[in-house]
């Protein structure tokens, strides 16, 4: 692109900086051509597509046990949900009914996605505003999540531990032991994230009314997870079309309507606190059984389209496919959260200060491979 | 009674004395002040090899980690491996950057701390030069490091660069109101602004204690405006390194970047080292009125130990600051100065003026 | 007045929240055992992974240089990014018959993904993961590895 | 409300459409000519209020390109599946919804740097990830030698 600085005047002279590729507060490669004048930012634009790698294009080649590992890679974050998500569009066309315990084991797996992720989110946004200690802290707390997946999984972000019709192996026989032991350990350390950043005086001088979406906006832009929720727009997946076992637990949708830093921040602090309290439901009720349905070793959706939607930890993820009744498939189309999420930057964030631009980047809390896809 | 019972003064009048014996003045003169300066500058490294190294520590432990560990025992020559590769990074020539403000800035910057060095009382007699005017000569020193900041910023040809040293700009203008009128505040009630007098003052009780409520309300607001000062976090604003990769020093490498590097250490030490002399008696050592024994004892310790402890607590305490907040925007660090700590630095000069008038203090 | 009340309690609230922050980054200060840094290169000895990391695909050989894959293939077709190849070989066996048998079973480390589909869908559980993670080498052609060991058979009993 | 009373009331309000039975969801195909008024009209109607665009998909379907959308209300938590086909290859041109959707910017420049599908009024139709010189990767008829290795 072309980036061509006006020159009439002082006054009306744009500065025009670019953030990114390689920024440290873009969290990936997205670049951001900003435009300020003076510390104020006049307009954002989001250029992307550093990691586009055509997942879309390589699922027409694969099957569908193969496409499962190229969703890890999206939105490396909520790699299980993502894995879910596929599993879950594929079985309905399949018209198949998992085992119980699958179902058990995929929500709880889920939530503790759900929670490391906004661990991360913690750690790096405190990092953003410059607290750089939350980065340890977070970073403490999420390493024992991802021992419990290694543990089970195999692997610590990139899972690839859901299947159509079911899972890859059993949980391990630790898992529940650990789980508990991590919601015992994590309840006793949760306050400190609040002592540390909710509650200090400078972050919410910073968050507070900054990057504002109102109810209509968040509508408008199709914002979901806890970016929309916290401008009041009550889009959980969980809640409105429940999948796996989340028809079996009750849990509070956190819900704000001030839809600022500050509470897309909130939001997410107490989602940790949801998900502790739906993995506590679930964790010693888990039905014994087999952890996988009988499937086909070639599965073959029948002709049709098929659309499925799961609540990652950033929101929405649409996986929408089509089928010509072929062992791959025809289409495959995921509506990432973080790439519609992203669109209304330029709305937040001009007319704000630099630093809030960062700020309100970081609450949107982007995974840019899930962008780009 | 005689509170230290270490006394420097005869110290170096004996060298004075010795030197100029055996030289014309002038010459004595001229070797003094290079023993002072290599003295100072042997100093100047070892501090600021220091304080590096204790910040790393520091920080580590705050966050659950380790900190330097492999080089040397629990770490310690980690700062000089650090210096040695330094020396050795390549200086990366900036296309288009002012070569002349471009080298001249880090100078500019490392300079300016090492001439507050100077004024700086370590001990009774152990200062290279005691003016009359000390407090103000220090601030008026310390304040100069901006220009280096500004020019790095200018010279470097970096819209980040630019915009920090803008930022710092208005920083430090802002600020130095604030430090200036809480040390003035000391000032008048110690009635001096000899740094040798502030400290002898206190021999009987440091200015905080004397002063209470408004010398502690000067206190507070000068270690957060020294902070700013000092462009450390939460007021790291000029180096953000979340929004403006590294600010100023964005395009410094090598022993440039180094200089910035240390002068922000040593800026550091001298901040503390002020509010030190200015409030908790300098070198003095802690007294009780009436109990002798423990005062007998205190004064055992060697007067630089106790300066140099009362620099390191609030060393620490600026540490803890910045690995503890999020960094402020600039319209709330200006906000900050001009709306709070400026207002209540007027009415608490008053205040401490009505004190001493009125003979309210210790 | 209200107004000035209000100053001094964003004052005091302010502060409070502050001291509130410094005591936790306080605490872990006076408590160093808290720290969890692992020294990595010098804990390898006691350094033990979990058994079902996804290290790397290997082949294991029992003490008679003896394997239990049979060459079937289907790895390669269940590998999504072509990681794996399979390069068979005929034999004649005593009877007479002839026979596929494995040439070289090459995995390609650098493009593996760590799926897991083809340890996975093994018909005879030929292939696991090992939980070597130093992967690290100097040249990209080591990154290719021939699984099977040289003069290997296939395991009795294995079809 | 049900399905069947879903079916019946989006007919109403999208005569022209063609609304397929035993879907997943309600679907109505509709002419490129006629998305952007369909689209209003849906998200207009109170009883349906259509109003989250969660998902706009290009499509190839082999002869003609396509685009599909996926709408739910916020309201009554339904979704309709609105589809369209463009028999052009060559210039493959359709309305934005981007004055109905602002959030269908993102995915129309995602649609146009993927498929080659222009979008007519579309405030800043740019391309998204891929370079100006590349082709249409999503296209079925897509050749890259160098990239895309098929065993």
């Amino acid at each position: 692109m072309e980036v061509k600085e006006k020159k009439v005047g002082l006054e009306n002279e744009e500065y025009i900086i670019n953030m990114g590729p390689q920024h440290p507060s873009t969290h990936g490669v997205l670049r951001l051509v900003v435009a300020l004048k003076g510390e104020i930012v006049q307009r954002v634009e989001p250029h992307i597509g550093y990691i586009h790698r055509g997942i879309e294009k390589m699922c027409e080649n694969l099957t569908y046990q193969q496409i499962i590992h190229l969703t890890d890679r999206m939105d490396y974050l909520s790699a299980h949900i993502n894995n879910e998500a596929v599993c879950l569009a594929v079985e309905n066309a399949l018209e198949i009914e998992v085992p119980e315990r699958v179902k058990y084991i995929r929500t709880i797996m889920s939530e503790l996605t759900r929670i490391q992720s906004h661990q991360l989110f913690w750690a790096t946004f405190g990092m953003d505003l410059g607290g750089l200690t939350c980065f340890f802290y977070g970073l403490r707390d999420r390493e024992k999540i991802l021992d419990i997946f290694e543990e089970s999984c195999g692997g610590r972000m990139i899972v690839s531990y859901n299947t159509p019709g079911g899972l890859m192996n059993d949980i391990h026989p630790n898992f529940q032991n650990r789980v508990k032991e991590f919601l015992k350990y994590f309840r006793g350390v949760i306050h400190e994230y609040d002592d540390l950043l909710t509650g200090n005086v400078i972050f919410q001088e910073r968050s507070k009314g900054m990057g504002v979406m109102t109810l209509e906006q968040a509508i408008a832009w199709g914002l979901t997870g806890p970016t929309g929720r916290a401008s009041g727009f009550s889009c959980d997946i969980r809640k409105h079309n429940p999948y796996s076992a989340y028809d079996k637990v009750t849990f509070r949708e956190i819900l704000y309507t001030e839809g600022d830093v500050f509470h897309r921040y909130l939001a997410r602090m107490e989602e940790m606190r949801e998900s502790m309290n739906i993995i506590d439901q679930l964790i010693d009720n888990i039905p014994e059984g087999p952890y996988t349905a009988k499937m086909k070793p070639v599965i073959k959706l029948p002709e049709g389209e098929y659309f499925q939607s799961v609540e990652t930890a950033r929101g929405e993820l649409g996986v929408y496919i089509v089928s010509d009744g072929n062992k791959n498939p025809f289409r495959v189309k995921f509506r990432s959260p973080n790439f519609v999420n992203l669109a209304p930057l330029n709305l937040m964030a001009s007319g704000s200060k630099i630093a809030d631009l960062v700020a309100i980047g970081g609450s949107l809390d982007l995974i840019i491979p899930d962008i780009d896809r | 009674m005689e509170f230290s019972i270490y006394d420097f003064s005869s110290f170096t009048a004996w060298i004075d004395q010795s030197l100029r014996a055996s030289m014309s003045p002038g010459l004595a003169v001229a070797i003094e002040m290079l023993i002072i300066g290599v003295v100072i500058l042997i100093f100047y490294a070892i501090v600021g090899l220091f304080l590096v190294y204790a910040e790393r520590k520091v920080c580590a432990l705050m966050q659950n980690r380790l900190g330097p560990n492999r080089v040397g025992p629990g770490g310690i020559f980690q700062t000089i491996a650090d210096l040695v590769k330094l020396l050795f990074v390549e200086l990366v020539p900036i296309k288009n950057a002012d070569k002349i403000l471009f080298s001249l800035a880090p100078y500019i910057v490392i300079i300016a701390s090492f001439m507050a060095m100077g004024a700086l009382p370590f001990a009774k007699g152990l200062h290279a030069i005691d003016l009359n005017i000390g407090v103000f000569y220090l601030m008026a020193v310390s304040s100069m490091g901006v220009v280096g900041v500004l020019l790095a910023g200018w010279a470097s040809n970096n819209k980040y660069s630019l915009i920090g040293a803008m930022r710092s700009g208005a920083q430090i203008v802002s600020y130095e109101l604030s430090v200036g009128m809480s040390l003035v505040t000391i000032v008048v009630l110690a009635g001096t602004m000899q740094l040798s007098e502030i400290v002898q003052a206190q021999q009987y009780g440091w200015f905080i204690f004397r002063g209470h409520i408004p010398a502690l309300i000067a206190f507070v607001i000068f270690i957060v405006a020294s902070t700013a000062e000092t462009n450390r976090g939460p007021f790291d604003l000029a180096e953000a390194e979340s929004e403006l990769t590294a600010g100023f020093h964005t395009e410094y490498s090598g022993i440039r970047f180094a200089f910035f590097f240390l002068a922000e250490y040593i800026n550091m030490f001298i901040v503390a080292a002020i509010a030190t002399t200015v409030f908790f008696g300098g070198w003095m050592p802690f007294n009780v009125y009436g109990w002798e024994g423990f005062n007998k004892v205190m004064n055992l310790i060697p007067p630089f130990i106790w300066f140099l402890g009362k620099t390191g607590a609030l060393i620490f305490l600026i540490m803890w600051f910045k690995w503890t907040f999020p960094r402020l925007r600039i319209d709330q660090l200006l906000t900050l100065e001009w709306k709070y700590f400026l207002p209540i630095n007027i009415i608490n000069v008053l205040i401490m003026a009505l004190i001493v008038l009125l003979g309210w203090h210790w | 007045m209200k107004s000035v009340i209000e100053y001094f309690k964003g004052i005091y609230n302010g502060i409070k929240s502050l001291l509130v922050g410094m005591s936790v980054t306080g605490g872990y200060f006076i408590k160093p055992g808290t720290t969890l840094t692992q020294q990595y290169p010098d804990n390898r000895d006691t350094l033990v992974m979990f058994e079902r990391f996804k290290g790397e695909v290997v082949m294991p050989h029992n003490e008679k240089n003896e394997h239990k894959c049979t060459g079937c293939g289907i790895c390669e077709i269940n590998c999504p990014n072509g990681t794996i190849e399979v390069i068979s070989a005929t034999e004649v066996t005593e009877e007479g018959k002839k026979k596929r048998i494995i040439d070289k079973h090459i995995y390609h480390l650098g493009m593996c993904t760590f799926c897991g589909l083809c340890v996975k869908t093994c018909p005879s559980q030929a292939l696991a993961f090992s939980q070597e993670f130093e992967h690290a080498v100097f040249d990209r052609t080591k990154l290719t590895k021939v699984l099977n060991q040289p003069g290997s058979k296939l395991m009795k009993g294995v079809e | 409300m049900e399905k069947s009373q879903l079916y019946a009331a989006i007919t109403a309000i999208v005569p022209e459409a063609v609304t397929a039975e035993g879907k997943q969801f309600p679907e109505v195909t509709v002419t490129p000519g006629n998305v952007r008024s369909v689209m209003g009209r849906l998200k207009e109607e109170p009883s349906l209020s259509f109003d989250i665009l969660v998902c706009l998909t290009g499509m190839d379907y082999g002869t003609d390109l396509g685009v599909v959308y996926h709408l739910r209300s916020y309201t009554f938590n339904h979704m309709v599946v609105v589809k369209t086909r463009i028999p052009d290859r060559e210039n493959p041109a359709i309305d934005s919804v981007c004055s109905i959707f602002p959030g269908a910017e993102f995915h129309e420049r995602e649609v146009y740097d993927l498929l080659g599908i222009k979008f007519n009024d579309h405030p800043d139709l740019r391309r998204l990830f891929l370079e100006s010189t590349w082709g249409y990767p999503l296209r079925k008829d897509y050749k890259d030698d160098v990239n895309i290795v098929l065993k």
